[in-house]
């Protein structure tokens, strides 16, 4: 029964953290535009806690390039678990436009793996409230003790 | 360009830009271009009242090349961006990042910006190839 | 309390950008700031050398993602300098209209910011709703909110209608009226004033000496806009820059908040003398050739400087963004600054650490 | 015997329930006022249901203990309250939890919550005092510190204390960590010391902590409702007025830091309650 309501809450109450992984802030205001009054994820319970020991879902945006990689595994690594992680936009994905240049990794699953991919570019804020909504999904559909690892 | 451009030699160069300075031009950037095999080119933009002035240094791959930081500190962060993608080295930096203001020594190992390629670790690793096909063998995890 | 080493970043809930600063903290107090770049570098200079010239406007919008038209016009009025392509004027007008729309979603979205640094949580909501009526503005009349991706070399890809320019001005009536209803807050609120007044003083000749840029330098009370080289139509507007003399936190803001009330002036300039003509000239060949191109970024000066060989290739692109000359303001503010003002100092100068690291 | 009983029971059940009932109308009441909708009602629960289960991860076994004695302390001074027992020893009972609370921060060696911690003792620092002078001044009017008198009082205090509620509003403000206040930790995250005192705590801890922090507001609102104790509508009408207040004050206001705060309480605050001490004292 108390299993049953942790599980209930924990799609209720998703934390985000949020890390720019070498973005070009399209899909950082984009998030960020997400928490104003015309979006308002507080509906859904969702905050940008901005603490990596209290998030339940890394939103990563951009590209990883070598220097954030060890940013982004460390904090993947601080969340307790159970955690999911959500690329955000086409360079989170793939490395976009920018995956020829000399200093980017690729897609953020390069490094960490993910569970949702939400497209765009930028990413419109309700394609991000979707993406974090279908990730909560997971959250449900996740055995116990499963973790989410590291790449 | 329709702006003025003074071609001045490395030794001169610190000595131009603070005649500059006095004359109250403001430092905008340097911007730095690979010349031919062995050589890189640097423009140093100024401005005063919206008109701009450039001075155009040529100097050896390699040389070291004296830093304006003393003159303009805001000069630091630029001179330091060229140190790391193109390989150069100034003498009497400010705040000098050891060419990791951008990039770490282990992950990519050729400054970008070269045709032709000047290595930045020397031994087996260095590779002379430009530096998008050095991508692909040294990128990935 | 003793010396203690805080690292600011690079995630942090005050930054919404990776920069690293090193603090080193005695008693509250700063004494050493050093910042650490290269978590946003992707080298997306080196990729002119590898794309079509054409397509580099596309990479160029994604320098940043807040002023990306901006970066692309500049762009293409370099190249176009380089070819000699005369732009109808009817595109001049449409670019100096959507590049104030920038400004104008740009310095809302720093204001919010800004005072969500000083904890002002609902004046932070109540600008970010303002800002979305600017961004509808954008998404009507480009197709996307923020990259919008109009500009091409010769002209613009998109034309205003008729019906769409009354429409513009009844919303900038709104935003207008929106934004006097806020300023009182924002720059007389006792609360405010005393976390900005006073913070962060650059006098007139630091900020000439540090070669700042923007409005960071307007608030020192240097008079210097890019707008002013009148590229665009801005020529054809009538056009006083915004100017402070205090030099701190609160002059920055004053100077960004009035520019906000300057660009809705500039596109209601713009949209009634608008010229009717075609909206691009076709490109035909190749440039050589080099140039330096201006412009005025909601940051400050936005500096291109564009070498071609007369192959699809550019010889060489490089771009130096007003964030980058504004770094060094923060080393010269912060020593000497409590914890508690960190996040306003350093969001005074408003850090894009894309367009600085590119 | 079996009254205590039953107000142990009320005072442990009602602490959170109330608190967390009371924590989520303040998001939605603050969500309106940003013109947001803001989440539902029972928003809090569901946020410690989860962070309950989260995985245990701890920077040490003291940490744990203090998060284990925040909790135990406030709800033992809330039950204090409820047993109408001496204001003094509430209020003591209550700091020792504040400053558990700070102990379990100290212990990480993170400085965003090392400076926290710092922040969070010169707060205890400023609001003490002030709740000190509260008590002082129910005692020179009622002539007791207990709160088993209080009740029967026939005028409310609130007519000869008028000065001193405003000085437990400051208390309150800090307590509560509203702006201009939120120096220590502040709920929404966006501040130079990420969460500040509560940083390390994670997890089920964290969850303990919020815990304890609903048994504070409810014991902080409890004294606000001495003020008006004789008429249950009035206390009610006390009560909501001052929280909402709370809400107003801190959706007007940017974030000070700790020499204002420490300056402007003390000077005020003294000020206001040595005020009304004298007037008590002459009338």
């Amino acid at each position: 029964m108390f299993k049953k309501l942790i599980q209930k809450a924990r799609v209720k109450s998703p934390w985000l953290l949020h890390y720019d992984c070498s973005s070009c802030n399209g899909c950082d205001i984009e998030v960020l535009a997400c928490l104003t009054p015309v979006y308002d994820i507080e509906r859904f319970g969702i905050i940008n806690v901005g603490n990596p020991m209290h998030a339940d879902i890394l939103l990563v945006t951009g590209t990883v390039n070598y220097r954030s990689r060890k940013v982004l595994l460390n904090l993947f690594n601080q969340m307790p678990d159970p955690k999911l992680v959500v690329a955000i936009g086409t360079c989170a994905l793939s490395g976009g436009i920018f995956r020829e240049a000399y200093n980017v990794i690729g897609g953020v699953d390069k490094v960490i793996a993910v569970d949702v991919y939400v497209t765009g570019c930028p990413a419109k804020p309700e394609a991000i409230i979707d993406g974090v909504t279908l990730g909560l999904n997971r959250f449900t559909q996740r055995k116990e003790g499963k973790k989410a690892h590291a790449r | 360009m329709r702006d003025e451009v003074i071609s001045v030699s490395p030794d001169n160069l610190v000595g131009a830009v603070a005649k500059l300075k006095v004359e109250g031009y403001r430092f905008v950037t340097l911007s730095c271009m690979q010349g031919d095999v062995n050589t890189v080119v640097i423009l140093y933009h100024f401005d005063k009242d919206l008109v701009l002035k450039h001075l155009r240094v040529r100097v050896p791959a390699d040389g070291p090349l004296p830093s304006i930081t003393a003159v303009y500190f805001a000069a630091f962060l630029v001179e330091n961006e060229i140190q790391d993608l193109f390989g150069l080295r100034f003498s009497g930096l400010a705040v000098d990042y050891e060419r990791t203001l951008y990039l770490d020594g282990g992950e990519v190992k050729v400054t970008p910006f070269c045709k032709y390629t000047v290595a930045k670790i020397q031994g087996d690793e260095a590779k002379s190839l430009p530096a998008s096909a050095d991508r692909h063998s040294t990128g990935g995890s | 309390m003793l010396k203690t080493v805080i690292p600011f970043g690079p995630q942090h809930p005050v930054l919404p950008e990776p920069l690293h600063l090193q603090l080193t903290v005695e008693d509250e107090v700063i004494t050493e700031a050093i910042p650490a770049l290269g978590f946003v570098h992707r080298g997306l200079e080196m990729l002119a050398h590898i794309r079509d010239f054409h397509q580099v406007t596309q990479v160029v919008e994604r320098v940043c993602g807040i002023c990306s038209m901006i970066h692309a016009m500049c762009y293409c009025q370099g190249i176009e300098a380089i070819m000699g392509i005369e732009v109808p004027p009817r595109a001049t007008f449409l670019r100096t209209i959507w590049s104030e729309l920038h400004r104008m979603h740009s310095h809302l979205l720093w204001l919010g910011l800004f005072a969500d640094s000083f904890g002002f949580e609902s004046l932070f909501m109540q600008l970010w709703k303002i800002r979305e009526k600017v961004l509808d503005l954008n998404e009507a009349t480009t197709g996307n909110r923020i990259i919008v991706s109009v500009n091409l070399i010769g002209g613009v890809r998109r034309d205003l209608a008729p019906e769409q320019i009354s429409w513009i001005l009844a919303e900038l009536a709104e935003v207008e009226q929106d934004i006097n209803r806020l300023g009182s807050t924002l720059l007389t609120d006792y609360t405010v004033k005393k976390r900005t007044v006073g913070k962060g003083v650059i006098t007139k000749d630091k900020a000439f000496e540090l070669g700042l840029a923007g409005p960071t330098l307007r608030a020192s009370g240097v008079c210097q806009d890019m707008r002013m080289l009148g590229y665009a139509a801005f020529d054809e507007l009538d056009f006083e820059p915004v100017v402070e003399t205090e030099g701190d936190c609160h002059a920055r803001s004053k100077v960004r908040f009035r520019e906000v009330r300057q660009s809705i002036d500039l596109i209601r300039q713009a949209l009634s003398r608008i010229a009717q003509s075609e909206i691009r000239t076709k490109v035909k060949g190749r440039p050589q050739g080099e140039t330096v191109c201006r412009v005025e970024q909601p940051r400050g000066e936005l500096f291109y400087y564009i070498k071609a060989d007369g192959t699809k290739n550019l010889e060489r692109l490089r771009i130096r963004t007003p964030t980058f000359a504004n770094i060094p303001a923060l080393l010269s503010i912060l020593p000497g600054m409590w914890l508690s003002d960190v996040p306003v100092a350093v969001l005074s100068i408003d850090p894009c650490i894309s367009c600085t690291e590119r | 015997m079996t009254d205590t009983a039953v107000f142990i029971f009320i005072g442990l059940i009602a602490g959170p329930l109330l608190g967390g009932l009371v924590s989520g109308l303040d998001r939605i009441v603050t969500a309106r006022l940003q013109s947001r909708i803001g989440p539902p009602l029972w928003q809090p629960f569901y946020d410690v249901v989860k962070l309950w289960g989260k995985e245990k991860t701890v920077v040490n076994v003291w940490q744990a203990f203090c998060a284990y004695c925040y909790v135990a302390a406030t709800s033992i001074a809330l039950v204090l309250f409820f047993l109408k027992s001496d204001l003094l020893l509430i209020l003591f009972t209550q700091a020792v939890g504040a400053v558990f609370l700070v102990v379990g921060a100290l212990a990480s060696t993170s400085p965003f919550s090392q400076v926290g911690a710092h922040r969070e003792l010169l707060q205890i620092l400023s609001y003490e005092p002030l709740l000190v002078f509260v008590a002082v001044g129910i005692y020179l009017e009622t002539g007791s510190f207990k709160i088993a008198g209080l009740d029967t009082w026939n005028e409310p205090l609130l007519m000869k204390l008028p000065f001193l509620f405003v000085v437990l509003g400051y208390a309150l403000t800090i307590k509560l960590r509203k702006s201009p206040f939120d120096l220590s930790t502040s709920h929404h995250a966006h501040q130079e010391l990420v969460k500040g005192l509560l940083t390390d705590y994670s997890g089920p801890f964290l969850a303990l902590t919020e815990i304890g922090h609903w048994y504070e507001t409810v014991l902080m609102l409890g004294f606000c409702s001495l003020f008006w104790a004789n008429n249950w509508i009035a206390m009610m009408v006390l009560i909501l007025t001052t929280y909402f207040l709370e809400v107003l004050i801190d959706n007007v206001s940017a974030r000070m830091n700790w020499r204002w705060m420490l300056g402007y309480v003390w000077a005020m605050g003294l000020t206001l309650s040595v005020v009304n001490l004298i007037w008590l004292y002459v009338g």
